[in-house]
Parts: C-alpha cells; structure tokens; sequence
C-alpha cells in the first residue's frame, strides 16, 4: 500500500505545472476567447487579450514535451504511460484552463486509437500536436473546440455497462462536412469553449470493443474530474489571495468569518475529491473491476467540489467577481460547464449506485 | 384574514393581461422577435422602447399618482400587475434603478419642484437614472466612499472628483444618483450629500464594462473637476439637504432591500416556467435524476412562500405594522430562491445547459442576487442583530 | 385581500399562550417524560420534576378554555370555529411542547366526528377534556400518547387523493384490548410523547366520505406544521438568550459570525413557513380547491424550517445543549418527531408535485 | 502508487476477521444478546468485558508495542482491523478515551516508569481513563480553563480544586486526565500542568449526568480541597513537565482532531449498512422518496473518499510529509458525513425513525460529532488561517 506518486510522476507534473504557469497565464485563456459580440450583442470575454498566436504556442509546447502522447503505446510514438501518470497533467491544464482540447485528445483518443490499431492514421499527429481531436459523450451533441478538432469520436451506453460504443463520426451534416455547421461557434457559456453544435451525424466503423469504448469515457470523465480539481484549486488561489488583500470595514474581508467558512468548504471539497480522482486513476491503470464505479465516484465528487467553488469564490469576491475584467470569471465558467460535462454529479452517481446494486 | 382579490382588483388583472399580451408581442414584432439583452447598446434601444409603451399606458409606474406618471394603483395593483408582467414574459426593466431606488427617496425627501420635474420625466424614460453608490474601496463597506463634491458658490454649484464603480447601466443613462462626501474632513457616514448628476458634464467620463454574462451591464462613473450647477435640475441637484446622504441615502436602500425591488412575481412566474421545463422534459424519464422532481417542487413552494410571505407584509405595512429590519430576510429569500430555482433548470437541462438560453443565462443573473444591494453575509448579520437582538460586538 | 388574524384570533392566542406560558413552562414538559430507565438502561428525561399532577392540569385548564372544542360545530358543544381560528393556538401548543394529543384531538379527530354524527357519543368528552382521541395516518402504526387515548381513528389514502378513509381503530390487538399493548411505552426519541406501537388492528365502520377523511388528515398536518413552527420559536429563542450570555474568547458567542448566520437561518426559514401555515388555513377554511396542496407545501417548509433550527441551535449551544438536564433537548427531540409525522417534507413535496400535474 | 495489501495484510486481515466474528458472537451470547449502551451502568459492565476480550488476543491496542499490551502492529494493519472491527458490528471503544487520546501523550511526553505503568494497564481495561478537559466555562475556549492545582511540596503532591464537566463517561472511569493551573498568576494558555488523576481521591466528587439520548455518557467531576500525592502513580502524575500542559495537551487534541479517534472504517461500514437498508427498502418503492438513492449514493461516495483520503494521510506521514492542521479538514468531513449517513436512513425508515434503533441512537450520537473536540466553526476557522494563511484579524 501506498498512496502517492512516484517522484517521476511529480517531476513530470512540475514541469508542465512550469510550462503553464509561463505559457497559459490568464491573458491566453483570454485571448482563445472570441472578438466582438455574440448574437445576444455582448462582448464575452472583454478586456486584455495576448497575441493569439500564444494560444497556439501552449499546445505545441506541450506536443514537444511528450504531453499528448502521454497514454500513447511506444510504438505507436507515445510514451506509453498510464492513468496514473497523466492525472496530475489533465489536473495542471484544468489549474491553468487550457483553451484546447487535452482530454479528448491526449487522454480519450489517443489512447483509443493506439489501443485499436490506428486504422485512420491520425495519431502520430495527435501526437505531434498538429490535430485535435474531440469526443462526445451520452448522446450529446456539443463538441468543444469544434471549430479546431478533425477527428471526433462518438462515446454511448445503451443499455448498462455493456453497451458501450465508440464510434468515429464521418457523415452527415457532422464537423467539417457542411460549411454551415462548421466553424458557427454556439453563444455557450464559456467561450472559451468554443463549442460547436454537431448536427444529425453518421459513422462508419466502431473503433474497438465495449470494454475499450467504456474505457475511453471513463478517461474521459477522470480526465475531466481532475480538471476540475485543477480549476477548484485555481478559484481557490485567486479568492485566498483577493480576501487577504481587499480591505472593508476596516480590515481584509479574509477576516471575517463567514468568508473563511466558505473558503474552508471549497477547500475541503478539493481535498477530500483529489484522493478519489487519484485512486480512480490506479483502478483504471490497474485494470481493476471497480473502475468505472471509482471514476464515476471521483466525477461526482470532482463536480461538487468545483461548484462549491464557483459559488463560494464568486460570493467571497463579491462584485468585481461578476465582472468579465477580473479573471475568475474565465476559471469560474469553465468549471460550471465540465461539472457537467462527461456525465454531471447525479449521472456518475446513479452509475455507482448501478455498481452498488441498489 | 381574506386572500381573494376584489372584483376591482381581478377586473384590474384581466386589463393588465390583455394589454401585455398584445403589447408585449407587438413591441417584438417591431424587433424582428429579436430581442436583445437590455444591457448591450442595441438591446437598450429596444428596451427603451418598450418602456415607452409601459408609460404611454400608464403601466410604467402603477402604483405612482396619474399627476407624475403613474397610475395611481394600490399596493395590492402593483402586486398584482408584476404577477402578470412576469406571467406574460415582460422583460427585465431597463429604467428600474430609477423607478424602484431612486423615486421613493424623490418622493419622500424631494422638493415639490424636484418631484415635478424628475418623476415624470423617469416614468417616460426621457431620462434614464442609474445608481453611483459603491466605489472601488467602498463595496459592501458603503460608508467608505471618498468620491467628494466641494461647494464652488461663487459659480454656484459642486466641484465632484472621483470614481464610481458597478453602476448597473451606466454606459447607457443620461442621469446618476449618488453619494459624495461634501465634508472633506468628515468620516464615514457623515458628512455626505445625496448629489443629482447629468452624465453629460464636462469632466465626466462613462465607461461601460462587462458583466460575469458580458453584457456590459456595469459602468465606471470618474469625475474629473466636473463641475455641476446648482440649477442642473429644477429644484437643485440635492436631494435631502448637504450633509444629510446617508440617512437620505439608507431610505432607498432599504427600498432596494425591500419589496419594491423584486415582487414575487418575478420568481413565482421562474417557478411556474421550472414546472413546465420538468413536465416538457419527464417525458423522457431516463434522461432526467429522479431527485430533480423534487427540487422543482421545492423550488415551487419557495416562491409560493415569498409571496404569501410578502401578502402579510403589505397587510402589515398597510395596517403599520412595520417590518423594518426584517427586509434582510427578503432579500436572503429571493435571491437564494432565485439562484435554486435556475441551478435546477440547469440540471434538468444536462449537457444543453452550456448553451446560452433563458435559464443559463438567468443563471448567470441570478448569481449577482447574493452579491448586490448588500451581500448576503451582511444581510445575515443584520437580520442576527437588529431582529434576532444578537450581540453586536 | 388582507393576510392577517383578526383582533380575537389573536387575543384568543394569547390567552392560551399565557395559559401554557404558565401551566406547561419545561418542567411541566419534563414532568410527562416516563420515569427510570429505558430498554437500553437510559434514564432519558433526567432532571428536575414537576408535580405529574400538573401535566393533567395543562389539559382540563384547554379544555376550561375551550380550546379542545374549537373546531366542533356549536350544536356539539363546541365553539364552531375555523382552521385560521385554531392554527395560531396549534402553534402556541408547539412553543410549549404540550405533552398532549392536541392535533389528534382537537384539530383531527373531534372535528372529523362533529361533522359525522359522532355516532359513538364521545364528542363531550373530547371537548371536555375526560377523554383523548389519537390518529395514525399513512399506514403508520405508532400511536402518540397511546398510553392515555381511548379513541383511535386511522386516515389512509390509497391510490391518491381521492382514496382517503377515515377509520375507527376498534378490534384486534389495537389499543386498549390487550393488557400486553396497552401502556407499553416504545423507546423511542422524544419519549415524552408517549409513543404506543400498534398491532394488527381492525376497524368496525368508516366515518364520513372520502373528502372527509381528506381534511381530518389535512388538518392533521396543517396542526403538526403549526406545532412546528413554534417548536422552532422556542429553540430560535432559547438559544438568542444563550447566545447573548454565554461568553468564551472574552465575549459573548452570539458576537461570531457563524452563530448569527446559523440563528439567522433558522429564522428565516420560519419567516417564511409560518406565513405559508397561515395560507394553507385559510385554505382549508374557505373549502378551496388548493388546500391539500397549500397545506402539502406548508407541512414540507415547516418540517424542514424545524429541522433546520433543530441542527443549528443544537450546534450554537454546543455541549450542554447535547445534555438531557437543559431544556433544548425537550423541544428538539419534539421537532425532529414532528418533522416526520403527518407525512415528511419529501412526501408533501411529492403531493405538491401530484397537483402540479408533474 | 500501490493500492493493494501485501499477503502479510490479507493474512492479518483475514485473521481479524475470523477473530471478530466469533469473539462478538459468544460476547454476545454471554449477555444474553441484550448488549445495552456502554454508557450505562449495566451497559458499561458488559463492555468492559469485551474489552478484556480484546485485550486477551492483543486486539485492544493493535498498535502499540506487545510489552505495553499491543500487537505491533503497523499503522496499516491498525486501518485494516479498524474496518474489520466495524464491519464485523463491534461496539464503540469504551476505553477509547484513553487509547487514543491519552496513550499517544504518554508515549510522546511519558517517563519510560509511566509508560510501563499507565499503557499495560490501559489496554487491559484495569485503569480506564477519561479525559478532563471542559469547564462550564471552558468548553470551545480551552485556554480559559480555572481548576487549579496548588503545589503542597510538604505532603509531596498536589492540592486540586474546581469542576471538569462534558467528561465522557466519567461516571464509570478510574482516572482522569486534564488539565490544572499550577501558576496562579498565569492567565490563557500558560502556568498549566496536565495531571494524571485517580478519581478515588478524597475530595473528588463524580456525577454522572444524562447525553442527548439520555445515556449517563457526561460527568461531572468536582475537586475540593482533593490532594493528588506525586506518588499516586508510578513514575509521577504529572505529564510532560510543571507549566507544560498547554503544548502537551494539543499533541492529545490534534490525535483527537487527527486521524486515530475516527479510523474510515467506521464509516464505511455506516455507509455500507446504508446501502443495505436501501436495498431491503427500496422492494417496495412506493414508500420510499425516489430522492434517497442519490443521497444514499452520495453517503457512500463520501464515506470511500474519506478511505482514500486516509491512506494518502498515512502515506504522507509514514513519508515524512505531516498534514499538520489539515487535520481540521478530517473532523468537518467525518463529523458532518456521519449526520448526513444517519439522517439519510432515518429519512429511509420514515416513521419508524422515531423508535429507538440503531439508526436513531446513531443519529443522536452523530450530533455530537460536529460539537466536540473543537466545534466545526473553530475547525473551519483554523483551516482557514493555518491551511489557507487567510489572516486572523
């Protein structure tokens, strides 16, 4: 027994830590957000924005660090490695937001693809950081950065744990095919999302078995659990700093103590939701049985520590949180749409309690 | 105890229904049935529009005498009208800073000739009025501000510098509403007049800035020696007497606090909106949490509560049993309620709920509920202390 | 339109509020607590004792009042009045924790038989205070005060609300028949409400009509809401008090933030149950449509606006409010019992969600 | 990272469990099935029993070193008969109060004579500690603490007098541990000695007095005039060192607020329990609200990440890196996740909740949770000022 990652795994997630710190500070998150006004004549994300190619850079940056071809086979120019060693990866590029599809791509596709065989030959370029993919999940329909990703993947249950697919889309009036769906960015919460609305869709060939197709989502959902952890921590960093500094009545709000209890909850919500994200990463590198029902666990949890923080750290910053200038707002919206996202609290917890027989 | 309305009062609802139903369509009609966020410039416009056909018909201020624009309804009318305003779909009121928080002070501390010249002239919305209250240091913590007004007699007015901040709509108004420190050698709550201000002085500078949805719902207000004449307005541009804005300043408060601000229709109408999105959605019962049922049904009876809630509040106010402090629990309610009852049309909504549409973006709205007017921590720290008779210190 | 008592609604409250302010302070409440021990060797109701005598007093000087009549037609002996005539005396009876049937008996079960017939001659007795009536409801089988009621009616519904009936409760081992159930007290949480457990029972004929049956239950609820309410006054208040004394840190615990926000919550949560109790009797006194959905949503607030002052004023004490020698624990463990008779906040949730049509 | 037990672990396990079943069975069996509270006359008595039980096969104190009456047994064996222990159905730990709170004092700060004394005679159930920490007006405020201790260096001992209250199960202990104001003039947390007291002492006077569910678990303990000889125990009675007490005693608070007082097995069997009631429950589904299974789904997912979250712990400490005070953060997630697993099942069992059971004694017992060993409002104020640095005042 023993629960923490090797010194390895650390190194590797300072490194990237490093990377985003420098790379994906708040003003790249801004800048992926889109110009101008949206059909309902506001402007979103208004106020400062970096050099768009810098939002570019972050992810060939993390192509040449071997990050998106992290859970890829060796062979397939990978660094073959597991849940476990990503999940402190996918948790720094929910801290930093990063406006790019690393879930779908590094941790849902990839693998999926380096698992069966590559038929379309598109890793090594998910790999290189020249293609992204996407994926959607329990028959939705919206697929982040959808204006940026070729290759997209269909994940569905029908029918219990055994009627997992996954299903590449190709036809129809799917991405890519009709110059009207594609690239019309939705009016969506977090721009930064740049979700796309897929259309009727078709596919052409299931990409591996119901035990390969069910263990993409769950790396989907793992991944997305520790982004949120990531976010949370994010939320938490900026609203600690904020209340220690702001000063009303006389003193830092910090002080106060209805201010402290809502810190202290978001606070124990990541720390009791991290474990559970780290213990469903080494069930699914394991192979255990439990798997699905750790990951779904960890989600669920994941999901309701990071509204905790949402609604705690808004309210500690009080009005200059509610204004698209500061920048929680950029950490806030991302983790209100990925608490839902890959199944939100009470799908995860139905699908434990399945696990649970009850 | 008689919860029925009169025959007056129904044939009072039957009118308004029928008046909103047709108006509301025609004034979308007139917009291509696309309507805007009243907090964008375009959306204002529109906005401004329908607030013209509200006064136009009387429905702007109901409950104010026919002389300054109103309609002269009872308490019980204006009840009864917001029901079905937000019954019918009316949208947010783009003139309600005015309407709600300024003109109950005008009524109550204004000279005859301010009364005359302001009332009628907000109900039409030829001028439209936002509030500078907070500032950059001075949020939750009002009594702090520092933007200062110093008396020039020779010219015959006020010399105003500073900055206010957050101010609902401000990119868009022509008029403000504030507090400035007149008494520069004054703290806290002394020494402050309640100051009437045109934004087209010289020296001063608008700029609009986003709110949490983008909607450039918030403004920076700065003055830079702007100069404002006594004779602005007619009547003067204090409001109360110099040195008298916060005592005059606490009276609107306390209406933004209050009743006025947010009736329960508002939030019975999301209610009745929540119980329709569930039974639309059941139909598919796989795709919905089997806990989601109850959240709507909790929800419902949350806004049921308000409004009985508020009904005994007019009694009592009607018959002078006052509430007083007891307004820091309304404004717990609604705006708790209000964050509840879209957080659960989110979650029935699943994966959509990422999409801009009524209820994300009412969401994102209703998050501000337990920030502005006095965040929800100070609320509960004034319902512990002046109702509950806790300790302050 | 006018949402307030009248001048002797109110008068009549307080007269019987100091009646019981008098006759029912906590030793008097204490007083009905069993003696000795329990099943499992605690002697639950520790403390000082009042005279027993005076536990039967509280209820002859009712009775002397008139207020065990209240809802009795006039022809029956009875001061003929309404459900918005009696909630505010329910409420007062819930402040004090009145060790006595007054729901089953003066809201339920004499009302039920005055608008019956009272075909088996007890209505005189109700009203005069010699003998008690108990109800069980929703197929329960726990008869509060079952050691002294001697009339015993059952309100059940099957297959909605059209399928209410009132039974009287008469053979089998129901109450009274046989030595070993009658006055065997269960153990149970408030033990001062004298909780009987019945057998298989049966009944020999039913009273009135479905609808009938309808608002007995109603009224049962709507009374039980009530009770709560002041249930919640009584913590709310004993704890300000406390709050206000009780210094440690060198100041008073009512200074915290954290306890004003806990007794602020309480008290908004019966700010807004009490109003809703109001409505729903007036409801049921004009005979509207609504009143089971009116009194269904005032049961659900006031269940859960005691169950609220129950968690934080309990947590505001701290120790000695977690001790059987304080009075808190007297109307605590009253709340928490009330919260769940008489259908539990989810269950009236769920009949407010049958009427809504979803 | 290795979530797996070495064979070594199954095998201790599997012998635990092996022992549990049949050694509670025939303790059972030996008191006619009828196990009453432990913190009741009778109650207690057969629970003494059980501990002698436990302490026969090395059970009583897994960790500790077998001279001292332990097995030796690693901190992981320790989780591994802890979730035995409760899935298994054992009884809460009469002696836990001196297990877990005192022993970790006694062997941090105890003389090598007071260890061999006070620990074999610990984990034999012969000496049962309680811990004397509360005054009536010393409860969340510890350092305000006025039992006083007189030094008598005539008689060689110490003069005590004052009143300890909340004392768990006092009324059925031998000794007590607390703390004393040996300095007069100190004032707060300075000038205080932790004493190891007998309570059969002249001048020491214990009355039990009711809990919440009315089991005799409090006492009061009154000292008057009661002397305390140095040698009333071998190797002396006081710990750690005149003057010391404060910083001695919160090395036994933060093992109260830390991880050995709740080990996840507790909860996990809680929850497990939960999860079966719902299972036999749910048959017949109209009785129950369709609500419970997410919350019984969500009992059960709290109560795991209290496991994983555990064994991270006991990573960490066993490599050098402490939780310090994030032990905070342990007590709010177990003390507030037993409420919600009780009030769950109550609300599952409908109106059987009321009768006494295992559920609603349970449920009354979780109360205590968020109150004792510093009140879940001071837990989260020390969270937020030594985890998150958020500052003071």
């Amino acid at each position: 027994m023993r629960f923490a990652f090797t010194d390895d795994q650390i190194a590797f997630r300072d490194a990237v830590k490093d990377l985003l710190s420098k790379e994906c500070p708040p003003e790249v998150v801004r800048a992926a957000w889109p110009d101008g006004t949206d059909d309902h004549g506001a402007r979103k994300g208004e106020g400062a924005r970096a050099d768009a190619d810098r939002v570019a850079k972050v992810w060939s940056d993390l192509a040449e660090m071997g990050v998106l071809g992290v859970a890829v086979a060796e062979d397939h120019g990978g660094l073959g490695m597991a849940e476990t060693d990503w999940v402190l990866l996918a948790e720094e590029t929910g801290y930093a937001a990063l406006p790019h599809p690393f879930v779908e791509t590094a941790c849902v596709v990839a693998p999926l693809l380096s698992e069966t065989g590559d038929g379309d030959g598109v890793l090594g370029e998910l790999v290189d950081g020249t293609r992204q993919a996407g994926a959607v999940s329990l028959n939705g329909s919206l697929v982040a950065w959808g204006d940026a990703v070729t290759y997209l993947v269909a994940l569905d249950r029908r029918g219990g744990e055994d009627g997992w697919s996954a299903r590449r889309i190709t036809g129809g009036v799917a991405l890519g095919d009709d110059e009207h769906h594609r690239r019309h960015l939705a009016d969506a919460l977090d721009a930064g999302r740049h979700l796309v609305q897929l259309g009727a869709w078709k596919a052409d060939a299931t990409l591996g078995d119901t035990d390969a197709a069910r263990r993409a989502f769950d790396r989907g959902a793992l991944g997305t659990a520790a982004q949120l952890v990531g976010l949370g921590r994010r939320m938490l960093d900026l609203t600690v700093e904020y209340a220690a500094e702001r000063r009303q009545f006389g003193v830092p709000i910090g002080t106060q103590q209805a201010v402290k209890h809502h810190l202290a909850n978001v606070a124990m919500g990541l720390r009791f939701a991290a474990p559970a994200v780290y213990a469903a990463a080494w069930s699914m590198a394991t192979g255990s049985p439990n798997a699905s029902r750790d990951v779904s666990a960890a989600k669920s949890l994941a999901s309701d520590a990071a509204r905790t923080a949402v609604r705690n750290t808004l309210q500690c910053h009080g009005a200059i949180g509610y204004t698209v200038e500061y920048d929680l707002h950029l950490y806030l919206k991302r983790a209100e749409a990925l608490s839902r996202a890959w199944g939100n609290a009470a799908w995860h917890r139905r699908r434990v309690g399945d696990a649970l027989d009850i | 105890m008689d919860l029925t309305w009169s025959a007056d009062e129904e044939q009072f609802r039957a009118e308004a229904r029928t008046w909103l139903e047709a108006k509301l369509a025609a004034w979308r009609a007139r917009h291509d049935n696309r309507i805007l966020s009243g907090d964008t410039t375009e959306g204002f416009a529109q906005h401004l529009d329908w607030e013209r056909t509200l006064f136009d018909a009387g429905y702007a201020a109901v409950s104010w005498p026919t002389e300054v624009g109103g309609r002269g309804a009872s308490r019980w009318e204006w009840l009864i009208f917001e029901e079905e305003y937000y019954r019918a779909g009316g949208p947010q009121r783009v003139t309600q800073n005015g309407i709600f928080l300024l003109a109950p002070t005008v009524f109550e501390f204004g000279s005859p000739e301010q009364q005359a010249h302001i009332l009628p002239r907000m109900a039409s919305a030829q001028d439209l009025w936002c509030q500078g209250w907070s500032e950059p240091n001075a949020g939750s913590d009002l009594a702090s501000l520092s933007s200062r007004a110093v008396r020039d007699d020779e010219r015959g007015g006020w010399v105003l510098n500073g900055q206010k901040t957050w101010t609902t709509r401000g990119a868009f108004c022509t008029h403000l509403f504030g507090l400035f420190r007149t008494d520069p050698a004054s703290e806290r709550h002394r020494g402050l007049t309640y100051l009437l201000v045109p934004l087209d002085l010289d020296g001063v500078t608008v700029r609009g800035f986003g709110r949490l949805d983008g909607d450039e719902g918030f403004a920076e207000v700065f003055f830079e020696d702007a100069f404002l004449p006594d004779d602005a307005l007619p009547g003067g541009v204090v409001l109360g007497g110099v040195g008298e804005g916060w005592s005059v300043a606490m009276a609107t408060t306390s209406s933004e606090r209050g009743l006025t601000l947010r009736s329960p229709g508002r939030f019975c109408a999301t209610a009745d909106r929540l119980v329709n999105l569930y039974r639309e959605r059941s139909k598919d019962p796989d795709a919905l949490d089997p806990g989601l049922r109850d959240r709507v049904v909790q929800g419902w009876i949350a806004a049921e509560a308000y409004r009985w809630q508020t009904l005994q509040t007019v009694t009592d106010d009607a018959e002078g049993r006052s509430a007083g402090a007891a307004s820091s629990f309304v404004k717990l309610w609604w705006s708790e309620l209000d964050v509840a009852l879209h957080e659960t049309a989110l979650d029935i909504l699943g994966a959509e709920a990422e999409l801009d549409n009524v209820w994300s973006k009412g969401w994102q709205f209703a998050l501000s509920g337990p920030i502005y007017a006095g965040t929800n921590e100070i609320q509960r720290n004034i319902a512990a202390e002046r109702v509950l008779g806790l300790p302050r210190k």
